[in-house]
């Protein structure tokens, strides 16, 4: 039994990192919002069973907020953003996706040996779930500095929290995971919000850029 | 009583050399002259000068302050007290252990400090040329004399002339290279002191090559004489250091009888007339050189008294 | 007791700077507080340097200490007054009771007296509080507090920018001898940090600490004091402040950093190995040398002036290192006498060159001018502030009868000692060092003549020179008090060095021999068929014969005197730009020192024949020290602010790929960590 | 019940939402400056009323300073910031709207601080820290101007990342404590954490800890995190820059510090000292250089902190007694001068009508108390005698030159180059020929020139009491 419930969510927490991959591998903003949809779907589903097997009914509103908010609305309303600020559709890219792709799987290489240094007697399904999710933090994070679009921007940093809070959710036994997860929920609305006030058509960058040259008196 | 007797040796010693100054300076002359196959002024002719310029009335510039009428007395006072702590016939004298060698050098220093003023004071561009020269040339010829202090003293393991004259008689020192090295660069230095050829002419007045004339060219009357009479006991005194340094035989000893100080006196004539003699073939036997030529012959005489110190290391390591 | 005593006097000087600021906060009552800062400091100061006097006259009864609930916690401040510190004391009160007698009169013509009057006696304060200190902490909080409150006043006349530049690279320099100091202190004091000296004294170093302190301590304090190459700030910052205040500077900070340098290296450390004395030594030497060939050409009066403050600090530093090789071979008769000359020529260079400060700025004052070349025949317009300087001119050539001539001497009677050193090394350095120092002394007499002779003598070059009136009589009283002093101590040095006796004794366990004892007032440094000198004699020797032909001459010769136009070859010169100037007068010595060492060449422009136009002669110099060491660091920063400035100007992007490699590299070394 | 302990908290929620409440400005300005002066005051009465620490608050030698330091600066803060934008609304920078805006944000700002310092569960003390950033973000952003927004918005997306960096390291805490200590938020709470470290999984703890340092790093300011903290001093309302420089740092730098305590207590766990000193060495460092080409005065001060936050990092991580206690001292000195000099900054600024390097000159020939009092303010930040400062970072630099010489001398340079490049500013800001208007100000001297004198006075003298605080929490920090 108890090694069932190991591989389900084993399973699903790769699977997890597994779509932070396809993720970057996208390069057309619609289907990176999809597939960001599917990636909530999965966290949703993650935390789902492990309310299920810790038997902690408050995870479960977790995994209602993941679902609701982050594979649903938050989807829609960049999808609208998109459509009304006219934003380019496909994405531009630091680098090419293919080292991308590389960089990724440096990373979660980096993150399993990290984790696996951790002894063992603190329980495997921690150990492993925490390999998790630092790969999908990390990927979330990489995804955030070779991505030029804002809304992909926003993306890997939703991405980055989707990672927090299967960590948070493996941790047996945590309190305020659904406290945190809100306030987090908080903060991306905030950035969306933000992003719509602004104006801020393709990038970040624009922004402050312009800004320094023009505004700054640390014009060089 | 001993007090006495010994002051009565200082004002001897004093009074001898203001004597025999200006007639060294003649004696010079005259041996000149005759190398040159002329007959030349007489023996006495500067006591003749000095007497006439002390009688006659002085010039004095518009605009002459009065530290350019203090500056002969002071030149001539520190000059002559200088001259007068060397042991010339008799070692061992009262104030000879007031000053020693780096004290006397330092007070013709004074002596040169106030006339190099002296030339400024007027504000003609003669005097400027002169004191410039002057101070440039002292700029060197002081180290060099320095650092032959150094050698003698490290020898005779004293600055004071009395025991270093002493010490030299003993015959210690024995025949070193240090010692002729030192010779050297004194004599170059004693010539630069004092405005001999090759380094300046005492005798010419073409602006462009003089220096101690043109410092002292605004000074008439007395006061030349005065700045005359100490640039004469200035030649002397360097004659009589040279002598009592390296030929100090026949200097008497403090506690000496009437014969051996009249041999004393006697040597130490015979010595200036040697050293006179010696410097008028010299001068006679070269020409002057330019005026930036003098570095370079300054620099030499550095290097001598420099070497000299490091030598007497490898010769014997004291 | 005495430290005591010394306290309140700071305490009431420290006092002195809010009153200050009420007082001066209204123009009209600026007079007023003036009087009252300066009048105040005067009394001050002279009780300070009485109580000095005394404790170093009673020194062997008792060293006082106390130590106050303030400073570091748990450790409080010391203060402490032996021998040592009683000397410095006294210099440092007895030039400032002379600087604050010379501002009675010259600070009222100050004309932003609300920049000064504050700053001035905390100045005072914390140069007494550098000497008192007896803890790390206490010594290095009055150490950069002196620097600070210096600093406020070299930027006194701060709408003259170059007064501002001087001020910020003297206050970088002093920063960074401070922080050497601080390092120096803490390889003392050692990671629990024991910062009292008596912890310090106890615990012995071993000698390679030993050394790498006393170069700390070379560089610290030798940055204050203006060693050659750290003194590069000190000839911009001393003429920048009001001329007491350069005084000041010169004449007594300068000493106090010099204090800094002998309480750590003779007090605090074990004796380090010889041939660190070597260092000392040959930086004494260049230092001596270079700073009068600087001087030398300048024309500027109260830069030549701070410049002969590097020379005469070389000497001095010359005497330590000769101390220091003394001490280390344990020669400590030797190494008294080294130390005694060092000491002693503290002393008269704090007087001189403060007497000289307080004439150029007589000077300043009379012709508004710095300027050599704009000066001249002053000494028709103000006798007595020549004769006074022409005190000091003669005194710092170190020419007998004066004091600086002794303590030169002394210096040279102890390099005379060297062959007894065994080590090889300093055998040969030592008379090397010996010809620098003969080389800076003939030089310093050039340089003063010239100092002298374009300032004071001559015809006026300027109307300004011209019309200059004699100073008030405040500070010609301060003038001559000091060149009074300078006549004493060069014919009665006796005295001095018997008062120095302690000092040797605390700091290398052995003094001079005794002098007071012998007859004529004579000094003998070792013995008396070694060397010895008569300052008095040789004195009354010399004015005897003077006045004894003068009188002759006037009484059996001639005594006439005519006025009349000036001879010079029978060239008539109406105009006085005819005269030799500053740099014409340098101009041998720059050809023969200068094309070496400052890179110095004349570019002479003659016109065609015929053509009306003037013929130039420019003058190029380098200052090397300046261009080798000092403009690299500032090239090298201003290049690196420019690199990393693009850094305020990245895209959140990129700031956030600074997050992430940061966060990569700290997860790498984690994934790497044994 | 309602101690002292949960005081410091109640009197600023409540506050908050009366100011919230009030509209007129001039009545809330005063609330405002009460409410922080009876926060400040239920602070001091920590040391004298024994309030114990529960579940969720937690009371120790530590967060005792923090919180005083902190309402004080707080406290002169508000009364700073009553004069200020009273001036701000006379020029119609700010509509009185705005105003109450800010009042209420202030106070909520005071409450998360303050919540942050006392908390005793890790999870608490990060939301309070967010909570902290989101306020401090709408406040930089108060203006509306271009720029103002810009700085805010980066400030705000970078704190996010760094939030969420920390919560993953406290996440990763609590992995490392459950074992240990069981599930439930007693695995969470410091003061079971604190007794039980020793036996925490190491390797999850260096994990934890890289999170952590990063995270909440990012919030001191270290660089390169520090991308933020430029911008947002110089665009934002003065008082918050100074609340920013003199406080917010310090929170984030306590949470910090109570993480490497922990760490410190676990002997298998990497050493944290090690990376606070590097990141510590290169926030220095990199701060003095960035000095020089500053063109707005508060930006450059807002580098100055950095630099200080660098050298107060390098102190802690070196560790030992006497460091630590220069540490702390360094850090409160820094706290009280900073905030003191931003007090200047912001009337200069309101008199010059700039904040441009350039149009600023001569002050102490126009403002002459002004002027100055900013020349007294940089000379203490420089670390000039006879003020606080010059004390820390004697101890400092004399203590650990011993044991690590070359680190230190690093450091050492790193001061160096930060006085230049601060007096090179300041001589044309406080001296030279005045440039701009010369209109005397109307300002409040007192938070001012009150910072400066305790800065002052604690450069010759620190009270027994102070000093023994700051040896047991020296103690605690190991």
């Amino acid at each position: 039994m108890h090694g069932l419930t190991f591989d389900i969510a084993h399973m699903l927490a790769g699977s997890l990192v597994l779509v932070s991959f396809m993720q970057l591998y996208q390069d057309r903003l619609y289907a990176l919002l999809n597939i960001f949809a599917l990636h909530a779907l999965v966290l949703a589903a993650s935390v789902g069973w492990q309310a299920f097997i810790q038997d902690a009914p408050h995870l479960y509103v977790t995994a209602l907020i993941a679902l609701v908010f982050k594979a649903i609305i938050i989807p829609m309303a960049l999808h609208r953003i998109v459509v009304k600020l006219g934003i380019h559709r496909e994405i531009e890219t630091v680098v090419g996706v293919g080292p991308t792709m590389l960089l990724g799987m440096g990373l979660v290489a980096l993150s399993m040996v990290v984790m696996l240094r951790v002894t063992a007697d603190a329980d495997p399904l921690a150990r492993e779930d925490l390999a998790f999710a630092l790969a999908v933090v990390l990927l979330g994070l990489l995804m955030m500095v070779t991505r030029r679009n804002a809304v992909s921007q926003v993306v890997g940093f939703m991405s980055l929290e989707n990672g927090l809070v299967l960590a948070a959710t493996g941790a047996k036994g945590m309190p305020l995971v659904v406290e945190i997860s809100v306030a987090f929920s908080v903060l991306i609305a905030f950035i969306v919000i933000g992003i719509f006030l602004f104006r801020i058509r393709e990038r970040f960058d624009t922004v402050d850029v312009q800004a320094l040259d023009r505004f700054r008196g640390e014009r060089r | 009583m001993a007090l006495i007797h010994d002051l009565l040796f200082q004002g001897a010693e004093m009074l001898l050399v203001l004597l025999l100054a200006p007639l060294l300076t003649g004696f010079v002359r005259k041996v000149k002259a005759r190398l040159l196959r002329r007959q030349g002024p007489p023996l006495i002719q500067p006591y003749r000068d000095l007497i006439r310029l002390l009688r006659k009335d002085v010039v004095l510039a518009e605009n002459a302050s009065w530290l350019f009428r203090v500056i002969p007395y002071i030149v001539f006072a520190g000059t002559w007290v200088a001259a007068s702590l060397v042991p010339t016939f008799r070692s061992g004298l009262l104030f000879s252990w007031s000053a020693d060698l780096i004290a006397i050098i330092a007070l013709l220093g004074s002596a040169r400090f106030f006339l190099a003023l002296a030339g400024l004071d007027v504000g003609t561009s003669f005097g400027g040329i002169g004191s410039s020269r002057e101070v440039m040339i002292a700029s060197l010829a002081e180290p060099a004399m320095l650092m032959i202090v150094f050698t003698l003293a490290l020898i005779a393991g004293s600055t004071q002339l009395s025991s270093m004259a002493a010490f030299m008689v003993s015959g210690e020192a024995g025949l070193r290279v240090s010692l002729g090295l030192a010779l050297l660069a004194l004599i170059m230095v004693a010539i630069a002191e004092n405005a001999r050829i090759p380094v300046d002419n005492p005798a010419t007045h073409l602006e462009l090559t003089m220096v101690h004339e043109a410092m002292v060219l605004e000074y008439s009357g007395r006061h030349l004489a005065l700045i005359d009479l100490a640039s004469e006991l200035k030649l002397l005194l360097y004659v009589s250091v040279i002598a009592c340094l390296f030929t100090p035989w026949g200097i008497a000893p403090p506690s000496a009888g009437a014969s051996a100080i009249g041999i004393g006196v006697a040597s130490y004539v015979i010595k200036l007339a040697v050293g006179g003699t010696l410097l008028g073939l010299f001068e006679t036997a070269i020409a002057k050189m330019r005026v930036f030529r003098v570095p370079a012959f300054l620099g030499v005489a550095l290097m001598f008294g420099l070497l000299g110190t490091l030598l007497l290391f490898v010769s014997r390591s004291l | 007791m005495m430290v005591v005593y010394s306290l309140y006097g700071v305490a009431a000087l420290l006092a002195m700077a809010p009153i200050a600021i009420v007082l001066g906060a209204s123009p009209h009552r600026a007079g007023v507080a003036t009087s009252f800062v300066y009048g105040g400091s005067l009394i001050v100061t002279l009780t300070l340097a009485t109580i000095a006097l005394l404790s170093l006259s009673q020194y062997s009864s008792s060293v006082s200490i106390v130590t106050l609930p303030i400073g570091l916690p748990w450790l409080g401040a010391h203060f402490r007054i032996d021998a040592l510190a009683a000397f410095f004391l006294l210099v440092v009160n007895l030039g400032g009771a002379a600087a604050s007698l010379f501002a009675l009169g010259y600070g009222q013509h100050e004309h932003s007296p609300q920049r000064v009057l504050p700053f001035y006696p905390v100045y005072l304060a914390a140069m007494n509080l550098v000497v008192m200190a007896d803890d790390a902490f206490s010594f290095l909080l009055s150490w950069e507090f002196m620097s600070l409150s210096s600093w406020a006043l070299v930027i006194a006349h701060h709408r003259v920018n170059e007064n501002v530049k001087a001020g910020y690279i003297y206050l970088l320099m002093a920063g960074f001898g401070t922080l050497a100091l601080l390092l120096g202190f803490g390889l003392l004091a050692g990671s629990d940090g024991n910062y009292a000296f008596d912890a310090i004294r106890t615990s012995h170093s071993s000698a390679a600490l030993a050394a790498l302190v006393l170069i700390l301590a070379l560089i610290g304090a030798g940055s204050k004091a203006g060693v050659v190459p750290l003194h590069a700030w000190l000839p911009l910052a001393h003429p920048a402040a009001p001329s007491h205040v350069s005084a000041l500077m010169s004449g007594v900070m300068t000493k106090v950093a010099v204090y800094g340098f002998i309480r750590i290296a003779f007090d605090l450390l074990g004796t380090p190995d010889w041939w660190w004395s070597m260092v000392v030594l040959s930086v004494g030497g260049i230092t001596a040398v270079m700073g009068v060939l600087y001087a030398l050409m300048q024309h500027d009066l109260k830069r030549l002036l701070a410049y002969h403050t590097v020379e005469n600090i070389g000497i001095i530093f010359i005497g330590l290192g000769l101390s220091l090789a003394f001490k280390a071979h344990g020669m400590p008769v030797a190494a008294a006498l080294a130390l005694t000359a060092g000491l002693f020529h503290v002393f008269n260079h704090s007087i001189f060159k403060s007497l000289l400060f307080f004439g150029a700025g007589a000077v300043l004052n009379a012709t508004g001018e710095r300027d050599m070349e704009h000066l001249g025949g002053l000494i028709h317009r103000m006798p007595q502030t020549a004769f006074a300087f022409l005190v000091g001119c003669v005194a710092i050539s170190a020419l007998p009868p004066l004091n600086g001539f002794v303590s030169e001497w002394l210096t040279f009677q102890a390099i005379l000692l060297s062959p007894q050193l065994p080590s090889w090394g300093l055998k040969f350095l030592v008379p090397a060092v010996g010809g620098l120092l003969a080389l800076s002394a003939a030089l310093a007499a050039a340089c003063f003549v010239k100092a002298f002779g374009v300032s004071f003598l001559g015809r006026p070059r300027t109307p300004a020179a011209a019309k200059a009136r004699e100073t008030d009589s405040n500070s010609l009283a301060a003038m001559f008090f000091l060149a009074a002093l300078c006549l004493v101590a060069g014919i009665l040095p006796g005295i001095f060095l018997d008062a120095l006796a302690p000092v040797g004794k605390a700091l290398v366990g052995m003094s001079m021999p005794h002098q007071a004892g012998l007859q004529w007032l004579t000094i003998v440094p070792v013995a008396e068929s070694r060397s010895s000198y008569n300052g008095l004699l040789v004195f009354i020797f010399v004015v005897l014969s003077g006045s004894i032909a003068a009188f002759a001459i006037h009484r059996l010769a001639s005594d006439k005197l005519r006025r009349a136009p000036a001879w010079d070859c029978g060239y008539p010169d109406p105009s006085p730009a005819t005269q030799y100037t500053a740099s014409s007068f340098a101009q041998p010595i720059r050809r023969v020192y200068g094309t070496s060492v400052f890179r110095a060449c004349e570019i002479g422009e003659m016109p065609p024949p015929g053509a009306t136009a003037p013929a130039r002669l420019t003058v190029q110099m380098h200052d090397l020290i300046w261009d080798i060491l000092y403009k690299p660091i500032a090239v090298g920063i201003g290049y690196a602010t420019e690199k990393l400035n693009v850094l305020q100007f990245l895209t959140i992007r990129r700031y956030l790929t600074l997050v992430f490699t940061a966060l990569v590299l700290l997860l790498l070394v984690l994934a790497i960590w044994p | 019940m309602i101690d002292a302990l949960s005081g410091v908290l109640i009197v600023p929620a409540v506050a908050a939402a009366l100011l919230a409440a009030l509209p007129n400005y001039r009545v809330t300005a005063r609330l405002n400056v009460l409410a922080a002066l009876l926060t400040f005051s239920t602070a001091v009465s920590l040391f004298f009323v024994q309030s114990e620490s529960g579940p969720y608050l937690l009371v120790d030698d530590l967060n005792k300073v923090f919180i005083v330091l902190t309402t004080f600066v707080g406290f002169t803060t508000s009364a700073f910031s009553a004069s200020y934008i009273s001036h701000e609304i006379e020029i119609g920078r700010l509509t009185p709207t705005y105003v109450r805006f800010y009042h209420a944000m202030y106070q909520v700002l005071m409450f998360a601080m303050n919540l942050a310092l006392v908390a005793n569960n890790i999870g608490l003390m990060w939301v309070a820290i967010e909570l902290a950033t989101l306020t401090t973000v709408l406040m930089v952003g108060i203006y509306r101007t271009h720029e103002a927004l810009e700085a805010a918005w980066k400030y705000f997306i970078l704190g996010s990342v760094g939030i969420a960096l920390a919560l993953f390291g406290t996440i990763l805490v609590y992995m490392a404590a459950r074992p240990v200590i069981g599930e439930g938020a007693s695995a969470m709470v410091w003061s079971v954490l604190i007794t039980r470290a020793a036996q925490f999984d190491p390797a999850l703890l260096n994990v934890a800890f890289v999170f952590l340092l990063l995270g909440y790093g990012t919030k001191v300011g270290l660089a390169p995190l520090h991308a933020w903290l430029p911008d947002a001093h110089a665009e934002g309302p003065t008082p918050i820059s100074a609340v920013l420089s003199g406080l917010l740092l310090n929170v984030a730098l306590y949470a910090l510090l109570r993480f490497k305590m922990l760490l410190a207590l676990n002997p298998a766990a990497l050493a944290p000292g090690p990376l606070m000193v590097t990141l510590g060495l290169i926030s220095c460092v990199f701060a003095a250089f960035m000095l020089y080409r500053r063109r707005d005065i508060k930006r450059m001060f807002a580098y100055s902190s950095i630099e200080h936050m660098g050298i107060i990092v390098f102190a802690f991580g070196m560790g030992g007694a006497l460091a630590n206690f220069a540490g702390l001292l360094h850090m409160t000195m820094h706290s009280l001068t900073k905030s003191a000099i931003f007090f200047a900054v912001g009337h200069i600024a309101q008199v010059k009508g700039t904040q441009k390097i350039a149009d600023i000159g001569g002050l102490t020939v126009t403002n002459p108390v002004l002027g100055w009092g900013l020349v007294l303010g940089v000379v203490a930040i420089a670390g000039l005698p006879p003020l606080g400062i010059f004390m820390s970072e004697f101890l400092v630099v004399s203590s650990t030159f011993v044991r690590e010489p070359w680190l230190v001398i690093i450091l050492v340079f790193g001061i160096l180059v930060g006085l230049g490049g601060m007096f090179l500013r300041l001589n044309t800001i406080a001296f030279g020929e005045p440039r701009g208007p010369t209109a005397p100000a109307e300002a409040s001297y007192l938070p001012m020139f009150a910072h400066l004198a305790i800065v002052a006075t604690a450069g010759i003298y620190l009270p027994p009491a102070l000093v023994t605080g700051f040896e047991n929490v020296a103690r605690l920090l190991g």
